[in-house]
């Protein structure tokens, strides 16, 4: 008897408690953000969409060899011996003519690891987050550029020593876009 | 409760006259309380079950056969994808078996910050755990109520490390981000709110009320024995009051500095390893948890902050040798047996001890006798995750 | 009890079915013959002085090139009582490799093998209900070992991913977004 | 009744004329069909009510898309019910199929036929309305048992024999229940109980015989919540274990159907409540009960009722769900002593002289439950209002 007592009274009191805390919520604020109007910035190391500078890139392959999921793809030959040198925004000299340079982002799985072993930085992550698409060919990026402006004049000689990026932690440089 | 076919017949028939045919009840793949993709087929007659088989093996992604195929760091995103819940634990689990075998001590503030995400980490995935127990047993609002505060750790992930779930964050000898400046007083802000606000709420909504109890404390006793021969660990073997713990028994990372209790189970409202017990003791583990990264977060104020990334070796090729290394992540013990052939770049095995796959092991034993709702609290308490399970 | 202690006493008993030790790695292992795993694996859980209760882990590794190719049955166990741990491993041949089963010695190996079982075609004799685990049950082969090769349609579905979007534009189709020198901006916003 | 029928003889004078029974019957079904048609109405509001205040309780917003703040919202979810393709899995029984989800309706909606909601606005006053009401809603039970079945599927299977569990063994303590009010008026008709609870909010019957009419206001509702399937008593469709209960196999025009049953059923159950303990269309202070010309009782009703609707909902998102050997156990060993006990004590009360009409200390009672309702609330809201406000200064910081 005494069992079936203390059950009841349990029953009673805990619904009780439960019902307090779910009133007081009534009335505290909501923490819905209402997505197309209200719109949250993502803090700048988010690891969304990947983007190539072209005109820095040396396709030296370091990234097609740290991609997990294979979804870089690189084409590039040596730039014949008479043509003007050309260096990267940090100093380093091009040699290579990249002819084709493509991230199929629907493989990608967003890891980040491609964008540390760049010797030129050139390949980073931004937080832009909302390309989705209808077809998935639009989400197979093509980076190569046949009008690209390199550089003709190495930059670091001319401006003296230009501080690289210190090669231990990369700071990812902020994104234009 | 004496099951109806024990009943004495009467009249001089036997009992099995009486006994009504078997059916065979799917709970299939696609079931709103299996965590995952699970199929239990299950012989019920009327609402108890006979017998219980698992069907597992619907979300296998190779992760064996990938690890063989990427080199060491490029695994580093495959492990994130087992346990999807707590992916922090489960790339700081293979990161520690790699640094044993290649040797390599990390400096004390990285270990530090290891410390502190694997512990909001683990918050946050006995939130989801504790959450989505409480909404098979039919309460939705305290499960809407944690994944409200598990949003803030994973703000807090997402700001050091780029991702809100699979995070890429722990690596061979380091981690990929050192933590941005006011990551502290952030972190300060959502443990206090948690200890105040969200903590205790949860205790009285859920974990307190007498239908939950009621629901919970008598069934799925598990003893010890049965718990250790059928290799359950974490929360689902200190449930059963065994107060073992890889933090506390076999530390790594520098966990024996930090003083925190092992929560075990007590048998408050039933038996000890009951399924109650096993929630009861992830929610302890939470308020453990806070205390854990309170005391990480005044150390690295303290000490002087070297380079996340010093101890990483530029190509990661460990010598010939096999290691096995377990930790304790917030769904038990996740244990890597490494092989390294000390000739490739690639790793030669990588196996994946889940915890959850042991834990779907004993399932058949537990699931003798119970009713098809007590089945879904089960699987609750045992808190399994199928990405976990399949690999 | 460090590893030296526990083979010396593994030794007295099953001398003969020792096959190998490897006392330096890290974690130093036995190796077993085959037949003999099971009393083995009884002694080593009912004896006082090793109470290994717990078996943590039991994998497979798969080693064709070395000299007579094999398959590795490892076995991890752990002691609760005494806190310590031991490496227990198998070699069998890779073509038909049959090893008696644990199951009844710890009841956690059930499931363990039975993936080793679908994963490399190991058969294990007296296993309770040896069937595939992780694979559908009509798979043919075991794709964990090293000489495996993906089929390419199961059941008429693509087993291997089918022709990548780099393989079309490799072909010419004209695929994939143009250069782009400037992030794009989120189309949503404007 | 009577209002349509002298409207009708104004109208129309040859109308008093024809037989009685042809008259009655028009009169009825008008009277009915209006009724109906405005409680009909009513799903579509407690469906947004139970959205809202759920998101609210759960810290979140809601529908807030569809219309301002989400009111077009439910009208929007009925109109695609109704477009929506009425699937029939193969092999179903269709007669039974269909027949189900009817029995359903027309058993919830059979209860308002005698619910009072005005001193006159009552479509038939049965002198037997209790019982009346009683037997509409056992009614649906057979429909959700035709519907599970007819649905072939396992699970709606479960959910049928455990609706059929469930209803039946609640309507005990719930007639029991009801029983201690009819002793205590002496008359089944439901507009007889509500002129015995006339004068102020002392004489409703909830506040008689201090803690025991609370006692048989709490087992009665609980009965109603498990008579219309609401948690903590909502087994047949338990989300977690039988996927969707007896209405798995339902889509379209027939799930609507089952939802507007049960959103029906919730809130006859609270108007017969109200009716019984909290003095039906009385207003709480005479002098409200009437502004100007324009009688104010049955606006008095639906507030009660929906107070009431509001407390389920509110319990819907605190408690857990029973268990079914659970939910015998609280049926059969827990409200089915409690009221038997109500039953006898208020028996012999009422035939001892002294207690004939209710304790003594009655009429001071009711300040006492309603501080013990209101304080703890308002205290609760209060501290929550302030919590929230050093919230906000902090993250401003």
């Amino acid at each position: 008897m005494s069992e079936w007592l203390t059950d009841l009274w349990d029953g009673i009191r805990t619904t009780l408690i439960g019902m307090r805390i779910t009133w007081r919520h009534l009335f505290t604020r909501s923490v819905t953000l209402q997505y197309p109007t209200e719109r949250w910035t993502l803090p700048p190391r988010s690891r969304m969409r990947l983007f190539m500078k072209y005109e820095d890139c040396i396709g030296c392959g370091q990234c097609v060899r740290a991609c997990p999921v294979h979804c870089i793809y690189i084409k590039a030959d040596r730039r014949p011996a008479d043509a003007a040198p050309i260096w990267a925004a940090d100093g380093t000299p091009i040699k290579l003519d990249v002819k084709l340079f493509d991230i199929d982002m629907s493989l990608c799985c967003y890891c980040n690891l491609c964008t540390y072993p760049c010797p030129t930085h050139c390949l980073y992550m931004t937080t832009e987050h909302e390309f989705a698409t209808e077809d998935l060919g639009k989400h197979y990026y093509r980076f190569a550029k046949t009008d690209a402006q390199f550089l003709t004049t190495n930059p670091k000689a001319a401006a003296g020593a230009v501080a690289v990026a210190a090669p231990g932690a990369p700071q990812k440089p902020e994104v234009a876009g | 409760m004496a099951s109806p076919t024990q009943a004495t017949g009467g009249f001089g028939w036997q009992i099995e006259d009486l006994d009504t045919d078997e059916m065979i009840l799917n709970m299939g793949p696609q079931h709103p309380s299996t965590h995952g993709v699970l199929r239990l087929e299950l012989r019920t007659d009327g609402e108890v079950v006979k017998a219980a088989r698992p069907h597992i093996g619907y979300l296998h992604r190779c992760f064996e056969k990938h690890a063989e195929n990427v080199d060491y760091p490029g695994v580093i995103p495959y492990t994130d994808r087992l346990d999807y819940v707590a992916s922090m634990g489960n790339s700081l689990g293979y990161a520690l078996a790699v640094e044993k075998l290649m040797g390599i001590e990390v400096a004390p503030y990285v270990q530090t910050i290891r410390v502190l995400m694997a512990e909001l980490q683990r918050i946050a995935s006995h939130a989801v755990a504790i959450g989505t127990y409480g909404m098979d047993m039919g309460a939705f609002t305290p499960f809407l109520h944690l994944l409200r505060d598990r949003e803030k750790i994973l703000d807090l992930f997402e700001w050091t490390s780029g991702a809100r779930l699979l995070y890429n964050y722990n690596w061979i000898g380091g981690v990929s981000y050192d933590l941005p400046d006011g990551f502290a007083r952030a972190c300060r802000d959502f443990l206090d709110e948690f200890e105040r606000i969200t903590h205790p709420e949860l205790m009285d909504l859920l974990i307190g009320n007498k239908i939950f109890v009621k629901r919970t404390a008598e069934i799925g006793v598990l003893p010890i024995e049965v718990g250790i021969a059928y290799d359950l660990t974490g929360p689902n073997l200190r449930g059963s009051g065994a107060s073992y713990d890889l933090r506390k028994d076999e530390p790594y990372c520098g966990y024996e500095t930090y003083d925190f209790q092992v929560c075990s189970g007590q048998g408050r409202y039933g038996p000890v390893g009951s399924c109650f017990e096993r929630n009861w003791v992830r929610a302890l583990e939470m308020a453990e948890s806070v205390k854990i990264v309170r005391q990480a977060l005044d150390r690295i104020e303290k000490m002087e902050h070297t380079p996340v990334q010093e101890k990483c070796p530029k190509r990661v090729k460990p010598p010939k040798g096999e290691v096995y290394f377990r930790t304790e992540a917030p769904r038990g013990q996740l244990g890597f047996y490494v092989v390294a052939d000390g000739a490739g770049v690639n790793p030669y095995r990588v196996r994946v001890k889940s915890p959850c796959f042991t834990a779907m092991g004993v399932f058949h034993v537990l699931a003798k006798g119970m009713l098809i709702a007590d089945v879904v609290a089960l699987i609750g308490s045992l808190d399994i995750v199928l990405g976990e399970i399949d690999r | 009890m460090d590893f030296a202690a526990l083979h010396a006493r593994l030794a007295a008993r099953f001398g003969d079915k020792l096959v190998a030790v490897s006392a330096e790695a890290l974690n130093p292992w036995i190796v077993v013959a085959p037949e003999a795993i099971v009393e083995v694996a009884a002694a080593a859980k009912d004896d006082a002085a090793f109470a290994f209760d717990n078996l943590m882990n039991l994998s497979a590794v798969d080693y064709p090139k070395e000299n007579p190719p094999r398959i590795e049955i490892v076995y991890h166990l752990f002691s609760y009582q005494l806190r310590h741990t031991l490496v227990l491993k198998v070699h069998v041949p890779r073509e038909q490799p049959v090893v008696p089963t644990v199951e009844g010695v710890w009841p956690a190996a059930n499931w363990h093998e039975r993936e080793v079982f679908d994963l490399f075609g190991v058969t294990f004799t007296g296993h309770s209900d040896l069937r595939r685990i992780l694979l559908p049950d009509d798979w043919q082969g075991h794709p964990l070992r090293k000489d495996w090769v993906d089929p390419d349609f199961y059941n008429g579905l693509h087993v291997k991913p089918p022709t990548q979007m780099a393989e079309r534009v490799a072909a010419g189709e004209p695929l994939g977004v143009g250069p782009f020198d400037q992030t794009p901006t989120n189309r949503h916003v404007e | 009744m009577d209002l349509v029928y002298q409207l009708a003889t104004q109208l129309y004078p040859a109308f008093a004329t024809w037989p009685a029974w042809l008259t009655v019957t028009i009169a009825v079904l008008i009277s009915g069909g209006i009724l109906m048609t405005l409680v009909a109405l009513g799903p579509i509001v407690y469906v947004y009510a139970e959205r809202k205040i759920s998101a609210f309780m759960q810290d979140r917003l809601g529908p807030m898309r569809v219309g301002p703040y989400g009111l077009l919202q439910t009208i929007a979810d009925t109109i695609k019910l109704l477009l929506k393709e009425a699937i029939f899995p193969r092999d179903v029984e269709k007669s039974l199929f269909v027949l189900g989800p009817c029995l359903v309706v027309t058993g919830a909606f059979l209860a308002l036929v005698v619910l009072p909601l005005g001193s006159r606005l009552q479509v038939v006053d049965l002198n037997v309305g209790l019982l009346f009401v009683v037997a509409a809603s056992s009614l649906s039970t057979v429909g959700l048992i035709m519907a599970g079945w007819a649905s072939n599927n396992k699970y709606s299977l479960f959910g049928a024999m455990r609706s059929a569990a469930q209803i039946v063994s609640y309507e005990i303590p719930e007639i029991l229940a009801l029983l201690t009010v009819v002793m205590i008026v002496g008359s089944l008709s439901l507009q007889q109980i509500v002129w015995s609870q006339a004068g102020g909010i002392q004489n409703w019957m909830l506040f008689r015989y201090f803690p025991l009419m609370h006692v048989a206001f709490a087992v009665f509702c609980l009965a109603g919540l498990a008579e219309c399937n609401r948690t903590p008593f909502d087994i047949p469709e338990a989300e977690s274990e039988l996927v969707a209960g007896f209405h798995t196999e339902y889509s379209g025009f027939f799930f609507a159907m089952f939802f507007m049953a049960e959103y029906t059923e919730m809130f006859v159950i609270s108007v017969v409540a109200s009716v019984l303990f909290l003095g039906g269309w009385h207003a709480p202070v005479p002098a409200w009960q009437q502004i100007g010309p324009v009688g104010l009782g049955p606006a008095w009703l639906v507030a009660k009722a929906w107070a009431l609707i509001l407390v389920m909902m509110w319990l819907r998102w605190t408690l857990p769900r029973l268990r079914v050997d659970q939910l015998m156990h609280v049926a059969w060993k827990v409200l089915l002593p409690v009221a038997l006990g109500l039953t006898v004590v208020i028996g012999g009360l009422l035939v001892i002289p002294a207690t004939r009409d209710g304790f003594p200390w009655d009429p001071f009672c009711f300040p006492i439950t309603l501080a013990a309702i209101a304080v703890p609330l308002l205290r609760a809201a209060f501290a929550a209002r302030r919590w929230q406000a050093r919230r906000d200064a902090e993250l401003a910081r």
